[in-house]
């Protein structure tokens, strides 16, 4: 088969998966026709709810993308004012980590060597 | 056709080259002619890519020697070692020239509509010609100081490339950060390969390797050229110009720099792996590659959470999926000297990075490809300022859908098969390697959904309502490399076994690659 | 545009700058030298007088369009070279015991013959013609680019 | 010529090189800065000529060639090589700062930035 990858452990077979995922989807279908009929096009259920109130225009409905996952960046406050200090944009400061990274990589591998 | 075959490594570098000073005489007459010849000639060249991929799985390594009396006279008659310029194409060279092919001739068909206002598009074509003939020269040379000239000739265009859009302050910027930090790097590459030829008065990769010593100043020579290539890849902490360089490039642009990007990487591992190969410490420099693999992965991304900048984001994240290669590679690096450690993971370790290689370039120049879309139709590349775009284009919300899940490795795509083999590989080295690759999978799965909620969910914005889907030739290119996706999807196996695997043992097979050039029997 | 002196002193010298400028480009299979070095000698000449003139001037005579054409021609002519050599292999100097600079040269001291080197001279020529115009282009436009006015394609 | 130590044009690269690395990093005016790239190009350039130098060598052009040792041809090589791709980079760079200015008013690498973060 030429589709069978293996990896040391186990194997991976993405026809297979992709047969399962039909299987599975064919099953959810299979409830899903078993749910309510009344449904009805074009009338009040078809409508957004919103606690009764009237619903806003498209532009204001949106979520832009600055109030996604604040909860993540405020626990991660800390962690963001530190990874954000380096990211200066000043093109001089890319020389001094190029020059400090390769100064340490010089020393790491010379006291290997030393080490030998 | 065996000539064909035979010069075929020079022709895939000499054509692009070619066709790049034609395009100014031919465009000057007529545009339509300089598109046909711009799309022939790297469509011819692909031909000639996997003419050649064919030839090297049956007949081993392909060398060819610039200017000599036969192509495969690799020291003339009279000298000790080489002293010509010599090709030299192993499974891993072909396997990027590959890529290269195929993600150029996407890009230059996506330029076709992509850059169709600006002016000076001779030029840009030229430019990009000229990138593509340092992206395979960089990919098939076996001579030190021509991947220099290669990746200055690389640098150069790319930069140009960059700022190609002078009406805004931003891509001047970017271009300037683009070509000082390039401009560094290389100079830093010539000096440590001043260093070697100091020792040794040799160029050549293979001849250097059979003599190379590993005394203090090649040790600093390996240094020099290990960070000075990693910087060229965007490796935490030398990431800083990436984003600023690849956002602001026309889309286009971007997807070949992320391959230009990868070439580099491909010359760190040709120096570690053929150069430094039996001599080097490895396990030194392979905790290196893997602690700045780890670094690159997280900060990456959650530097990609951060972003509103559509390009900005997928910059950062190809940063991030920099670090799975490092680290994979890093791992089979750092288990070199030990044969049975090797053959229980180190070599899957090594394909896993590849492979990786492999599915990154064939997703991330998508999804840079579809942020080019949104900027080609928005005209802002700001996601604050987007919304409910998927209301009008279709088929860039059906590719950035298949990008994206490609990118989180979701099953079944690709990007699932390359990190289950590192995932799985890299944890009988050390667990947290993995543990790290899959909390980093997880947050770019986060930050995607992000963005495709914010750029295409949602009602049709007002703003928007005008419009139609971009031009055709930007969705066939997008539609190329989905089909390359698709491909290793159905069948990765195929994909491991024909071209992955011979990638890994290349790397791993120094004697090969020496007695190539040095003509010993193998 | 600096006083009538420095012009005419300009004029007088660029037939200097070019001669001095194509010997190095001729013979740069013999001497040190070649196409660069010829190419970037003359160009020191285009900017002596663009020192002299001022750049408006200039450009009614050197052409945007012809230098961008000069360009390519050379950079074609050298690969065209290098292609002319595939039946052996790339870059193969196929001129070597030909009519054309196909002469073997005498080692040791000797005064140097100008008929040798094969498709060396002749891509030392094409080099030159690029760098010529390429650096030309160059300083132009960078001139044009302080004096405020874009180059146009 | 054999009066000056041998490795004394490797000293004079190795401080062209520090000397251009303070400039790069240390000077935020842009026109300063590719100074600095400038000088550190001539500083590896001159590190590769000086390794093909052999002591009492004569001038590599072959109508030339006097009895005894010729100094070694390919770094000369490699540095001419240099010297024209640091021609395009330095070409390039300028471009792009005048265009800079033009756009922003400014030299400063701090005033002119635009992206960050």
């Amino acid at each position: 088969m030429t589709s069978i990858l293996e990896s040391g452990y186990a194997f991976w077979n993405p026809i297979i998966w992709i047969i399962a995922f039909v299987v599975v989807m064919v099953i959810v279908y299979f409830f899903r026709r078993r749910g309510q009929k009344q449904y009805k096009k074009d009338t009040a259920q078809a409508r957004i709810f919103l606690c009764g109130e009237e619903v806003p225009e498209a532009g204001q409905r949106h979520i832009r993308v600055g109030n996604i996952y604040w909860g993540f960046f405020e626990t991660l406050k800390e962690y963001y004012n530190q990874v954000l200090r380096p990211h200066t944009g000043i093109i001089n400061d890319y020389i001094l980590w190029f020059v400090a990274v390769t100064a340490i990589s010089v020393i790491v591998l010379l006291i290997a060597g030393l080490a030998k | 056709m065996a000539a064909l075959i035979t010069h075929s490594p020079i022709l895939i570098i000499a054509i692009p080259l070619l066709a790049a000073f034609l395009t100014l005489p031919i465009g000057m007459a007529s545009k339509k002619a300089r598109n046909a010849l711009v799309i022939v000639s790297l469509t011819f060249v692909a031909f000639l890519v996997f003419a050649l991929a064919r030839d090297i799985s049956i007949n081993g390594i392909h060398i060819y020697t610039l200017g000599a009396t036969s192509p495969d006279l690799t020291t003339p008659t009279g000298f000790m070692v080489p002293v010509r310029i010599i090709l030299e194409v192993d499974g891993m060279s072909i396997l990027m020239g590959i890529i290269w092919s195929i993600v150029s001739l996407a890009a230059a068909i996506y330029s076709l509509s992509h850059i169709a206002s600006e002016t000076g598009q001779n030029r840009f074509y030229t430019l990009l010609l000229l990138m593509v003939t340092g992206g395979f020269g960089m990919m098939f040379t076996g001579d030190l100081f021509n991947l220099f000239v290669f990746l200055e000739i690389a640098s150069i265009s790319g930069a140009a490339l960059i700022a190609f859009r002078t009406r805004s302050a931003d891509t001047q910027e970017g271009g300037f950060k683009y070509i000082v930090v390039s401009a560094i790097a290389g100079l830093m590459v010539l000096f440590a390969i001043g260093l070697l030829y100091a020792q040794y008065n040799l160029l050549n990769i293979g001849a250097l390797a059979q003599v190379i010593q590993y005394t203090t100043l090649d040790k600093i020579a390996l240094a020099l050229l290990l960070i000075a290539f990693a910087m060229k890849t965007g490796m935490v902490p030398l990431h800083l110009w990436f984003p600023d360089a690849y956002s602001v490039a026309p889309a286009s642009i971007t997807g070949m720099l992320v391959i230009t990007s990868h070439a580099c990487m491909y010359a760190a591992f040709r120096v570690c792996f053929t150069l430094y190969g039996g001599v080097i410490d490895a396990p030194v420099v392979g905790w290196i590659l893997i602690v700045f693999g780890l670094l690159t992965m997280f900060v990456g991304v959650t530097m990609a959470v951060y972003q509103k900048d559509v390009m900005r984001f997928m910059s950062y994240h190809a940063i991030s999926q920099l670090g799975y290669m490092w680290v994979g590679v890093g791992v089979g690096l750092a288990v070199l000297g030990n044969p049975a450690l090797l053959a229980t993971y180190g070599r899957d370790a090594i394909s896993g990075g590849i492979f990786h290689i492999l599915n990154h370039a064939m997703y991330k120049p998508l999804l840079f490809f579809t942020g080019g879309a949104l900027f080609h139709y928005t005209g802002t590349r700001d996601l604050t300022k987007m919304g409910g775009l998927a209301h009008k284009m279709k088929w860039t919300t059906i590719l950035y859908i298949i990008g994206t899940l490609s990118i989180s490795g979701i099953p079944p795509l690709n990007g699932f098969s390359s990190k289950i083999l590192i995932y799985e590989s890299v944890f009988r080295f050390n667990p947290i390697l993995t543990i790290t690759g899959i909390i980093v999978s997880i947050l770019t799965l986060a930050s995607f959904t992000k963005a495709f909620h914010s750029a295409f969910m949602g009602a049709e914005l007002p703003e928007y309502k005008e419009g139609k889907e971009v031009p055709k030739s930007m969705i066939i290119a997008m539609m190329i490399l989905a089909a390359g996706i698709v491909f290793i999807t159905l069948f990765p196996s195929l994909i491991v076994d024909w071209a992955i695997h011979p990638a890994a043992d290349a790397l791993i097979d120094q004697g090969a690659y020496i007695n190539a050039v040095t003509g010993a029997v193998p | 545009m600096l006083s009538k002196i420095v012009r005419t002193v300009t004029n007088e010298f660029m037939l200097f700058i070019l001669v001095f400028g194509f010997y190095i480009i001729a013979h740069g299979h013999l001497t040190p030298g070649g196409g660069f070095q010829g190419g970037a000698v003359i160009v020191s000449g285009v900017v002596m007088l663009l020192v002299a003139f001022n750049s408006q001037e200039l450009k009614k005579t050197l052409h945007e369009r012809v230098l961008s054409i000069m360009e390519s021609t050379g950079a074609l002519i050298f690969i065209a070279l290098a292609f002319a050599g595939i039946g052996t292999a790339f870059c193969y100097n196929f001129l070597v015991g030909s009519p054309i600079f196909g002469r073997i040269p005498a080692t040791g001291p000797n005064p140097g013959d100008i008929w040798t080197g094969g498709v060396i001279p002749l891509m030392n020529f094409a080099v030159g013609l690029k760098v010529i115009a390429g650096l030309s282009a160059v300083v132009l436009a960078m001139a044009l680019f302080s004096s405020g006015e874009e180059i146009e394609e | 010529m054999d009066h000056i130590p041998f490795n004394f044009p490797f000293l004079a690269a190795a401080l062209l090189v520090g000397v251009s690395f303070y400039i790069i990093i240390f000077k935020k005016n842009l026109i300063k800065l590719i100074m600095g790239v400038a000088m550190l190009a001539a500083g590896v350039n001159l590190f590769l000529v000086s390794l093909g130098f052999r002591a009492g060598g004569a001038a590599p052009i072959y109508t030339n060639v006097t009895e005894g040792p010729m100094v070694m041809p390919v770094p000369q090589a490699l540095t001419l090589t240099s010297i024209v791709i640091n021609v395009a980079v330095l070409a390039l760079m300028l471009t792009m700062v005048i265009h800079i200015y033009r756009h922003t008013g400014s030299l400063d690498s701090e005033k002119s930035r635009k992206m960050k973060g």
